[in-house]
C-alpha cells in the first residue's frame, strides 16, 4: 500500500445550526483516484474546503504528507501542492484565460509589473504539457463551460499541484467531454504520480474513474470501499441510507395537439451575437420534449425567449394557439404557460421573502387571497401555503421562514410546487433537479410525469442526459443555437447523441438520421 | 469682431483650458480614489465628505505647523484614518456602503465646521502656508499648450503622475489584478490564497488618501491655505459620476474630470451672456447626457452586431 | 420571530443612540463645553414651550414624509436620492400657483397647488426613473445631478422672473395670500394643519406598503426584480410608478413647507431635509413605521440643537451626533454577527477540542 | 441672577445696563470675514465693554423665524442680520419688551420695537468703482458677486457708476466685467471667477462673495492684479494685493445703536436708519495705519470729494433697492 498523502483526523465542522462534518477520519493515498459521494449537503464540499484551507474545522486535524496543517489558509495549502477545482468555478470573467491561470502567482517584470507575455507563454507550456487545449488570450466570459473547467484544472497545475481536488467536475460536461477529462485524469495520475479526489453525483463515473470511493451521509463518512468491490446500487443505498429504486415511470397515452409552437426563432444574447438561430419546434399536449445540449448552446436563450424573459429578434412563439411573440412573462403566463427556471436563486425565488410569499406569487391577485380586492388576506394565504408545503413535502423552517434560508433541494421543490400549482397546459422546465439529491429527484420526476400524463405539454431542458432520456418522449439536440437532431426516445443512445450535441453530426432538414455533417 | 466672435474667443481661450486643468484636479484625485473602491466592488458615495475633511485637516496642519507640507502630511494621516474607518464599516462590518457614504458626507460638514470653530475661532481659515506653484519658463514658448500647463499648483502635476501610477497599478501589476478580482469575484481571489477583504481594505484606504489629497489641493494647492465650510461644494459627487462614467478606469476618470472642468470653465465664461444660475448647471446636465449617451451607444453597438449577423446573413 | 428581530433592532438602536451621545459628550468635553449643560439645553430647546414642540412636530412631519418617499422607492428597488430637487420644485411651483390665484378661494387654490406640487415633483422623479428602467442609467447619479440642477433653477426663478416685488426679499418669490396659509396650530411655530394631510399620506403609504397586495408586489419587485418579472409582474411600470409617487410626495412636502411654514419660496424652504429623511429611512431599514418614529426622534435632536446654540454650542453638534448614530446603527449588525460567529466557534472548538485531543 | 428676571418682567422696560442681554442672530454663519463677522465684532465690543451679555445664533440658512423667537425668548435685544428675517415685522409685536434690530433691510411699515438699519452699499461701491477705474492699467475692471441677486447687484450698479464717473472725468473708457460664484462657501470657484475676469483683462477686481470671495484675493496675489475687499476692512488679509475695501460697518452701526438703547435712548426704535457715506458707516477703508498703500493720494482725494458730493446729495447713486 502506498503512503497516505492526506489524512483527515477526526474532522468536525459546525456551522450555525448545521454539523456539516461529523468526526471524519480519512486517508488519501498517493497516486490514487479517490471518489467522494453523498447526498446534497452531506458535507463533501465542506470537507474539501477544509483540506483546501478555505475553512477551519471546529475540531480535528488535517495532515498533508504527514505534516499537520497549522493555519488553514489556501495559501499554505497551495504551497504544499494541493489544487482544487471548485463546484462553482472560481474564475474572473473579465480576465483572459492566461490571466486567470496565473492569478496570485503572476509572472512579473521588474518584480512589480504583470508580465502578460510570460503568462501567455506559461499557459501555452501547460497546454502542451497536459494536452488541455485552451485559448490563452480569450476572456473567460467568452468561452464555454467545458473550456472554463480546463482553465480551472490548468490553474491548479500551474500552481504546482500534485494533489488535485475536483468538486463535481462533470456536472456541466457532455459524455465526450467527460471521457476526455477522465483521460486527462488517468494520464496525470499515471505519468505525474498525482493524486486526485473527485466529487460526483454520478455513480457510473465513480465506477469508471476511481480506485476507491468514500460515501458521506449527513456529515459522517459512512463507508470507504475499493471501487472494484461495490456496485452502483450498493453505493446509492449507502448514500441515501435506504434502497433507491428508480422505477420506470408510468407513461399514459400519446400526445395530443400542439400546445407550444416555435417558428424560426432568432434570439440575440447580451453581446449582440445570435444565440438562437432559426429554431422551430412543437410540443404537443401530453408530451415531453427534451432538449439535450451542452451549456451555452442556446438552450437558455431559447427558453427565456419562449417564456418572455428576453426579447426576440424574429420568429414566432405560440402558446395554446395564442401568439405571444415578444410579450412579457406575465402575458405569456396568462396564455397558459408555467416556467421552472434554470437558476432558481436568481430567477425562481425571492430569497428575502417568506416561503408562503414565494408560494403565493402569481396568485396574489386571486380574490380568495384578498379582502375587498385590496388588502391581503394573510390567513387564507398562510393556509394555502401550508397545504402546498405539505403536499410537496417541502422541508425547512415552515411557511413563515425565509426562502433564502432553505436548502437547495427544498428551494427547488418550492419552485416546482409553485409553478405546478398553476395547472397550465404548457410547462417549460429547465434543470429540474440540479443540485438535488437522489430521493428528491425521484419525487420530482414522478411529478413531472404526472403532469405529462394529465395532458400538459412539457419542454424540458437539462444538463443531465440521464434525466432527459428518462423523462422525454422526444429529444432534440442543440448545437450553437441550431437544432442538430430530433429523435424519439429509444431511437438513439446516449453515446450517439453526444455527437449531435457537439455538432460533429447533424440531421438534414427532412429529419433523416445519422448523416455526417458535410460542411 | 462681432459680439458673437468676441464671446467665442473669451469662452475658448487658454484661460478656459487652464481652468479646466485646475478644476479637474481635485475631482480627478477623488475620482481615482473612487475608481479603487469601485474596482473592489464598493460604491463610494462619501467622497465629498472625504474631500471636505481633507481640505480642513490640510489647512489645520499647515496652520499648526506653519508648513504646507505638514498640512499635507496631516491630511494624509487623517485620510488614512478615514479610509480605515470606511473600511471598518463597509468591509469588516458589511454595512451598507450608501448609508455610510451619506453619513460620512454629513459627518464631515459637522466635524469640520465644529473643529474649525474650535481651532480658528470662526468657521474658516485663510492665509496659511500653501503649496508652491510651479513655473517653468521654457514651457511658455510652446503656444497654447505651454501656458496651459505652466504655472499650475504642484498637485496638478502630481495628479498626472498619480493617474499614470493608478492606471499602471490597476491594469499592469498583479496587485491591480487582485484588486479587480476582489470586486468582480472575491471567492476566486480567496481560493487563490489572497484575501479579497484585504484588497477592499486597501482600496478604501487608497480612496481615503486620494480624497484627502483632493481636499489638500483645494485648500493648499489651489487656494492659499484657505478653508471655508462646505468648500468641497459637491465635487465628490462629480467625482463619483466620473468614476461611473469611466467604468473606474483611472485614465478615463481623469478625462471625465477634465471634461467637467472644461464645462465649468465654459459656464463661467458664458456668464456674461446667460444667467449665472443657469450656466452653473451646465456640467451637471452634461454629466447626465453623457451617461445616457454611453449606455445608449453600448446598446446601439449591440444592435449593430445583431444586424450584421442577422437571419439573412446566417 | 418578528418580535425577536424587532427587539434586537430596538436594542441596538438604543445602544447606538447612547453611544452616539457619549461620543458627542466626548467631543463637547474636549472642545470645552459641558456635555450635561449642552444636552440639557438640547432637551429644553425641543420642549421648552409650545412653539418648540410645534416645530418638532413640523420637522418630524417633513422628515417622515421624505423618509417614506424614500421607503417607497427602495421598496421596489430604486433609490430616490433626488427628493431634495423634487421638493424644491414642488415648493416653487405650488407657491407660484398660489401667487397666481391671489384672492381666490382656498378651496380652489389648495387642490391646484397640490396638483402642481405633485406634478412637478412626480415628473422630476419620472426622469431618473425612466432613465433607470429604459436606459439602465444609475439613478443615484442622475438624481444627485438633478438635485443641483433643480436648486439652481429655483434660485434663478426666485431671483429673476418670479422675484418678490418687495425689495426686501432678495431671493424669494412673491408671498402667498394670507387667506391661503394653512392654519397655524401653535402661534409662532411652523406647525400647521398640513400635519393632518401628512398623517393621512403617511397612513396610506404604510397601509399600501404593509397590508395590500400592491405592497406585496412592490416588495417582491424590490427584493428580486428578475423574479418579479418572471412571475408576471409589470416590474418596469412598478418601478416608474413608485419613483413618480415618491417624487410627488417630495413635491407635496415642498408645498406643505410653503403653505404651512414659509409662505413664499426661498432657498430655506428646505436645507437638505430630504437627505436627512433619507438617512432616517435608511436607519429605519425602510420600514414605514420605524421611519415615522425615528423622524420624531431626529426632529427632537434637530430642534433641540437650536437650543444648544443658545448656550454657545455650535449646532453642527447635531450633524455629528446624528451621523454617529448612523455609523453605530450601520455597523452594529455586522459587528454583532462577527461577534456571534466568533463566540460560537470558540465555544464549539473548546467543546470538541477536548475530544480530538484525547484521541491523539 | 434673580435681578435679571425681575428686570425682564419689569413692565416699565427700563434697561439695567448690566442685565441687558443681546442676542445676535445671523442668517448664514460666521467665518465669512465680512458681513456676519463684522456684526459679531460689533456685538463683541459691546460685551467687552460690559454693556451687554452676548449670545449668538447661526441659522445656517434655515429656520430664521424660529431662531429669532428663540433669541427673543431669552434676550432683551435681538439683532437679526440678513434679509431673511423679514418675519420680524410680525414677530416683534409679540415681544413688546424686546428691542429688535434688523440689519441690511427694512420692514415695509414701521414696527414700534424694530430698528431697521440699512447701508448705502451702492454709494460705497461707487467710490470703489472710481478707485478701480483709476487704478486699472488695462481699463478693464471686474467684480465677483456671490449670486445674481438684488443685494449683490446693489453693489455692482454703484461700482459701475463710479467707474463711469472716472471715465467721464478723465476721458477714459473702462469696461466693467462681472462674474457670479453662485456659492458663498466655495473659495475655489471665487478664485476661478476672478481669474476668468483677469483673463479678459480685468486688473482690479472687487469681491462681493463672502467666503467664496477669499479666492479672489488668492487670485490677485497669484496673478498680480489688485483686489478690493468688502464689508470689513479686509486689507490685512493681503496688503499687497488688496488696495482698499468697501466698508459696510455693520459692526459699528450695531455697536452705536445698541449703545444708545442701553443708555436709555430708544428714539430710533420704530424707524429705519439709513446709514450713509456721510455718517461713515459706509466708505472706503485703506487698511490699518502704516500698511502699504497702492492708491495715489490724488485718487484718495478725489474719493473724498465724491464722498462729500454723494453725502450732500449732489450725486445720486443708482440702486437696485427701494
Ligand atoms: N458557509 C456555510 N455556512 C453555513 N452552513 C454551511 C456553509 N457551507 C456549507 N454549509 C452547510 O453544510 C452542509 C454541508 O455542505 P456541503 O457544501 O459540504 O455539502 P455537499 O456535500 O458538498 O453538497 P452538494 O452535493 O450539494 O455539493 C450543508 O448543510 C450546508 O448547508
Ligand atoms: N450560508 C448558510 N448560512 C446558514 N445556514 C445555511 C447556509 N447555507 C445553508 N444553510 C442551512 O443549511 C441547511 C442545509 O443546506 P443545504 O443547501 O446544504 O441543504 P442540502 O442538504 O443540500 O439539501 P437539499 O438536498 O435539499 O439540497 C439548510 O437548512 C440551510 O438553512
Ligand atoms: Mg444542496
Ligand atoms: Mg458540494
Amino acid at each position: 500500500m502506498k503512503e497516505p498523502v492526506i489524512q483527515f483526523d477526526h474532522i468536525s465542522m459546525q456551522f450555525p445550526g448545521v454539523l456539516a462534518n461529523d468526526d471524519v477520519c480519512l486517508e488519501i493515498r498517493r497516486g490514487e483516484v479517490f471518489a467522494l459521494i453523498g447526498e446534497n449537503g452531506a458535507g463533501k464540499s465542506t470537507l474539501m474546503n477544509i483540506l483546501y484551507g478555505i475553512q477551519t474545522p471546529t475540531a480535528g486535524d488535517v495532515y498533508i504528507r504527514g505534516k499537520r496543517v497549522e493555519d488553514f489558509n489556501p495559501k499554505n495549502v497551495i504551497a504544499q501542492g494541493v489544487g482544487m477545482v471548485h463546484q462553482h468555478f472560481m474564475l474572473v470573467p473579465s480576465f483572459t484565460v492566461a490571466q486567470n491561470i496565473v492569478l496570485s502567482r503572476e509572472p512579473r517584470r521588474h518584480k512589480l509589473f504583470f508580465d502578460e507575455d510570460k503568462a501567455v507563454a506559461e499557459t501555452k507550456r501547460l497546454v502542451a504539457e497536459y494536452g488541455l487545449e485552451v485559448p490563452a488570450d480569450a476572456a473567460v466570459a467568452d468561452i464555454g463551460v467545458g473550456l472554463q473547467q480546463r482553465v480551472e484544472i490548468l490553474k491548479a497545475l500551474y500552481r504546482g499541484a500534485d494533489i488535485l481536488i475536483l468538486d463535481e467536475p462533470t456536472a456541466v460536461l457532455t459524455p465526450q467531454e467527460t471521457d476526455e477529462l477522465f483521460e486527462v485524469i488517468r494520464r496525470i495520475v499515471r505519468e505525474k504520480q498525482m493524486t486526485v479526489i473527485i466529487i460526483t453525483h454520478k455513480l457510473d463515473e465513480v465506477m469508471a474513474i476511481s480506485d476507491r470511493v468514500g460515501v458521506m451521509r449527513k456529515g459522517k463518512l459512512v463507508g470507504i470501499h475499493r471501487t472494484s468491490e461495490v456496485t452502483e446500487e450498493m453505493l446509492a443505498s449507502m448514500m441515501v441510507g435506504r434502497p433507491v429504486l428508480f422505477e420506470d415511470l408510468e407513461r399514459a397515452k400519446e400526445g395530443g395537439e400542439a400546445a407550444l409552437c416555435v417558428e424560426d426563432l432568432w434570439v440575440t444574447d447580451h453581446r449582440g451575437l445570435s444565440a438562437v438561430k432559426g429554431i422551430s419546434l412543437e410540443v404537443r399536449s401530453g408530451e415531453i420534449l427534451g432538449i439535450a445540449a451542452i451549456e451555452g448552446n442556446g438552450q437558455s436563450e431559447l427558453i427565456e425567449a419562449i417564456t418572455g424573459m428576453t426579447g426576440i429578434r424574429s420568429g414566432k412563439v405560440r402558446v395554446c394557439g395564442r401568439d405571444v411573440t415578444g410579450q412579457t412573462p406575465g402575458e405569456v403566463r396568462a396564455a397558459g404557460l408555467a416556467h421552472v427556471p434554470e437558476d432558481r436563486l436568481a430567477t425562481g425565488v425571492s430569497a428575502g421573502a417568506t416561503v408562503a410569499e414565494n408560494l403565493l406569487v402569481g396568485k396574489q391577485r386571486e380574490p380568495r387571497f384578498n379582502r375587498f380586492r385590496l388588502q391581503q388576506n394573510t390567513r387564507a394565504i398562510r393556509e394555502y401555503a401550508q397545504t402546498v408545503y405539505d403536499q410537496y413535502d417541502i422541508r425547512g423552517a415552515g411557511v413563515g421562514g425565509e426562502a433564502g434560508d432553505m436548502s437547495g433541494g427544498n428551494m427547488q421543490k418550492l419552485v416546482i410546487a409553485r409553478e405546478f400549482s398553476f395547472d397550465t397546459p404548457v410547462l417549460v422546465i429547465a434543470q429540474p433537479t440540479r443540485g438535488v439529491d437522489v430521493g428528491a429527484i425521484e419525487s420530482i420526476h414522478t411529478r413531472i410525469m404526472q403532469k405529462r400524463n394529465s395532458g400538459a405539454a412539457i419542454l424540458l431542458s437539462s444538463a443531465d442526459l440521464d434525466e432527459v432520456f428518462r423523462l422525454s418522449d422526444r429529444i432534440i439536440t442543440l448545437y450553437e443555437g441550431e437544432i442538430t437532431g430530433s429523435f424519439a426516445v429509444g431511437e438513439i443512445t446516449k453515446e450517439e447523441i453526444g455527437l449531435y450535441m457537439t455538432g460533429s453530426r447533424r440531421q438534414t432538414a427532412d429529419g433523416a438520421n445519422g448523416k455526417e455533417d458535410a460542411s | 469682431m462681432s459680439e458673437f466672435e468676441k464671446a467665442l474667443s473669451t469662452v475658448f481661450s487658454v484661460g478656459t483650458l487652464q481652468q479646466m486643468l485646475r478644476s479637474a484636479t481635485p475631482v480627478a484625485l477623488a475620482a481615482i480614489g473612487g475608481s479603487m473602491t469601485e474596482h473592489a466592488g464598493i460604491m463610494n458615495i462619501g467622497m465629498d465628505g472625504m474631500i471636505l475633511m481633507g481640505a480642513f485637516f490640510a489647512v489645520l496642519g499647515s496652520f499648526l505647523a506653519q508648513s504646507a507640507f505638514a498640512g499635507v502630511a496631516l491630511t494624509l494621516g487623517v485620510g488614512l484614518l478615514v479610509g480605515l474607518f470606511f473600511g471598518l464599516l463597509v468591509v469588516r462590518y458589511r454595512s451598507d456602503e450608501f448609508i455610510i457614504g451619506c453619513a460620512i458626507n454629513t459627518f464631515a460638514v459637522g466635524l469640520t465646521s465644529y473643529l474649525s470653530r474650535s481651532f480658528f475661532g470662526t468657521a474658516g481659515a485663510k492665509g496659511n502656508p500653501a503649496l508652491p506653484v510651479l513655473h517653468l519658463a521654457f514651457l511658455n514658448k510652446i503656444p497654447i499648450l505651454g501656458p496651459m500647463l505652466n504655472d499650475q499648483s504642484l498637485f496638478v502635476y502630481l495628479t498626472w503622475l498619480i493617474v499614470a501610477v493608478a492606471w499602471v497599478f490597476v491594469y499592469k501589476t498583479p496587485y491591480g489584478f487582485w484588486l479587480r478580482a476582489s470586486g468582480e469575484k472575491p471567492d476566486t481571489l480567496r481560493t487563490a490564497g489572497i484575501s479579497p477583504t484585504k484588497m477592499k481594505w486597501i482600496a478604501s484606504v487608497l480612496c481615503g488618501l486620494l480624497c484627502a489629497l483632493a481636499g489638500a489641493h483645494l485648500s493648499l494647492g489651489h487656494l492659499k491655505g484657505t478653508f471655508a465650510e462646505n468648500m468641497s461644494n459637491s465635487r465628490g459627487y462629480i467625482a463619483f459620476a466620473c468614476v461611473i462614467f469611466a467604468a473606474a478606469n483611472p485614465a478615463k476618470a481623469y478625462l471625465a474630470a477634465l471634461m467637467f472642468g472644461f464645462f465649468e470653465a465654459i459656464g463661467l465664461r458664458l456668464q456674461g451672456y446667460i444667467s449665472s444660475d443657469l450656466t452653473q448647471i451646465v456640467p451637471y446636465v452634461i454629466t447626465i447626457v453623457m451617461m445616457v449617451y454611453v449606455v445608449v451607444r453600448k446598446q446601439r453597438q449591440r444592435k449593430r452586431t445583431a444586424k450584421l449577423e442577422g437571419p439573412a446573413s446566417a | 420571530m418578528n418580535w425577536k428581530r424587532n427587539g434586537r433592532y430596538l436594542l441596538s438602536l438604543l445602544i447606538s443612540v447612547l453611544l452616539a451621545f457619549l461620543v458627542g459628550a466626548l467631543i463637547l468635553g474636549i472642545t470645552g463645553h459641558s456635555p450635561l449643560k449642552a444636552y440639557a439645553a438640547m432637551i429644553e430647546g425641543a420642549f421648552r414651550n409650545a412653539r418648540n414642540r410645534g416645530d418638532v412636530l413640523e420637522y418630524a412631519m417633513v422628515l417622515a414624509l421624505c423618509g417614506l418617499a424614500c421607503d417607497l422607492g427602495s421598496r421596489v428597488g430604486i433609490f430616490n436620492v433626488g427628493g431634495e430637487g423634487q421638493l424644491l420644485l414642488g415648493a416653487i411651483m405650488s407657491c407660484q400657483v398660489g401667487v397666481a390665484l391671489q384672492g381666490q378661494s382656498p378651496w380652489l387654490v389648495y387642490p391646484l397647488a397640490a396638483l402642481a406640487a405633485i406634478l412637478t415633483g412626480g415628473i422630476y422623479a419620472l426622469i431618473p426613473g425612466v432613465l433607470k428602467v429604459k436606459v439602465k442609467v444609475n439613478e443615484v447619479i442622475t438624481t444627485i445631478m438633478l438635485n443641483t440642477i433643480a436648486a439652481s433653477v429655483c434660485q434663478y426663478l426666485a431671483k429673476g422672473p418670479w422675484k418678490n416685488a418687495n425689495k426686501n426679499m432678495v431671493a424669494a418669490t412673491s408671498g402667498l395670500d394670507v387667506r391661503h396659509w394653512f392654519g397655524g396650530l401653535i402661534p409662532g411655530s411652523n406647525l400647521s394643519t398640513a400635519i393632518f394631510a401628512a398623517a393621512i399620506i403617511a397612513f396610506l403609504i404604510w397601509y399600501v406598503m404593509q397590508k395590500t397586495t400592491t405592497g406585496f408586489e412592490m416588495k417582491i419587485t424590490g427584493q428580486n426584480p428578475r423574479f418579479a418579472r418572471f412571475s408576471g409582474m409589470k416590474v418596469d411600470r412598478k418601478i416608474i410608478v413608485c419613483m413618480t409617487i415618491s417624487g410627488a410626495i417630495c413635491g407635496l412636502v415642498g408645498m406643505f413647507r410653503v403653505y404651512g411654514a414659509v409662505h413664499l419660496f426661498r432657498a430655506g424652504v428646505s436645507k437638505d431635509y430630504y437627505f436627512e429623511g433619507l438617512m432616517v429611512a435608511m436607519i429605519a431599514r425602510y420600514q414605514p413605521l420605524a421611519t415615522i418614529l425615528l423622524s420624531l426622534f431626529f426632529a427632537v435632536l434637530k430642534i433641540g440643537a437650536q437650543g444648544m446654540e443658545l448656550v454657545g454650542v455650535p449646532n453642527q453638534m447635531y450633524l455629528i451626533i446624528q451621523t454617529v448614530i448612523i455609523f453605530f446603527m450601520a455597523a452594529q449588525a455586522g459587528f454583532l454577527d462577527l461577534l456571534h460567529a466568533r463566540l460560537q466557534k470558540r465555544r464549539s472548538r473548546s467543546k470538541s477540542g477536548k475530544g480530538a485531543a484525547s484521541h491523539v | 441672577k434673580k435681578t435679571d428676571k425681575n428686570d425682564k418682567t419689569d413692565a416699565s422696560g427700563s434697561t439695567d445696563a448690566n442685565a441687558a442681554k443681546l442676542s445676535l442672530v445671523v442668517a448664514g454663519r460666521f467665518g465669512d470675514r465680512s458681513f456676519y463677522d463684522s456684526s459679531k465684532e460689533g456685538a463683541e465690543r459691546l460685551q467687552k465693554e460690559g454693556l451687554v451679555q452676548l449670545s449668538t445664533i447661526e441659522c445656517n440658512g434655515e429656520n430664521f423665524s424660529a431662531q429669532m423667537q428663540n433669541a427673543a425668548d431669552k434676550a432683551n435685544i435681538v439683532v437679526c442680520v440678513g434679509w431673511e428675517f423679514y418675519d420680524v415685522a410680525t414677530i416683534a409685536p409679540q415681544y413688546p419688551n424686546v428691542k429688535f434690530i434688523w440689519i441690511d433691510n427694512a420692514t415695509d411699515a414701521p414696527v414700534a420695537n424694530v430698528l431697521n438699519i440699512t447701508y448705502a452699499q451702492n454709494e460705497g461701491s461707487y467710490l470703489a468703482g472710481y478707485i478701480a477705474a483709476a487704478m486699472s492699467k488695462n481699463h478693464v475692471v471686474g467684480a465677483v458677486g456671490g449670486e445674481d441677486s438684488d443685494t449683490i447687484n446693489d453693489f455692482i450698479v454703484g461700482y459701475k457708476q463710479g467707474a463711469a464717473e472716472y471715465d467721464a472725468k478723465n476721458g477714459a473708457t473702462t469696461t466693467v466685467l462681472v462674474n457670479y460664484t453662485n456659492s458663498y462657501d466655495d473659495p475655489a470657484i471665487g478664485k476661478e471667477c476672478a481669474i476668468a475676469l483677469n483673463d479678459k483683462g480685468a486688473d482690479v477686481i472687487f469681491q462681493i462673495a463672502s467666503a467664496a470671495g477669499d479666492g479672489v484675493f488668492d487670485a490677485a496675489a497669484e496673478k498680480g492684479f489688485y483686489a478690493i475687499g468688502v464689508d470689513s476692512d479686509q486689507k490685512y488679509i493681503n496688503p499687497d494685493a488688496i488696495i482698499c475695501s468697501m466698508k459696510k460697518e455693520v459692526g459699528n452701526s450695531i455697536y452705536d445703536a445698541v449703545k444708545e438703547f442701553v443708555s436709555g435712548n430708544t428714539s430710533k426704535l420704530g424707524t429705519t436708519w439709513q446709514t450713509t457715506l456721510a455718517e461713515g458707516y459706509v466708505g472706503i477703508g485703506y487698511g490699518e495705519d502704516g500698511s502699504v498703500q497702492q492708491i495715489p493720494d490724488e485718487v484718495k482725494q478725489a474719493v473724498e470729494e465724491y464722498a462729500q458730493k454723494i453725502g450732500s446729495g449732489e450725486i445720486k447713486v443708482e440702486t437696485t433697492r427701494r
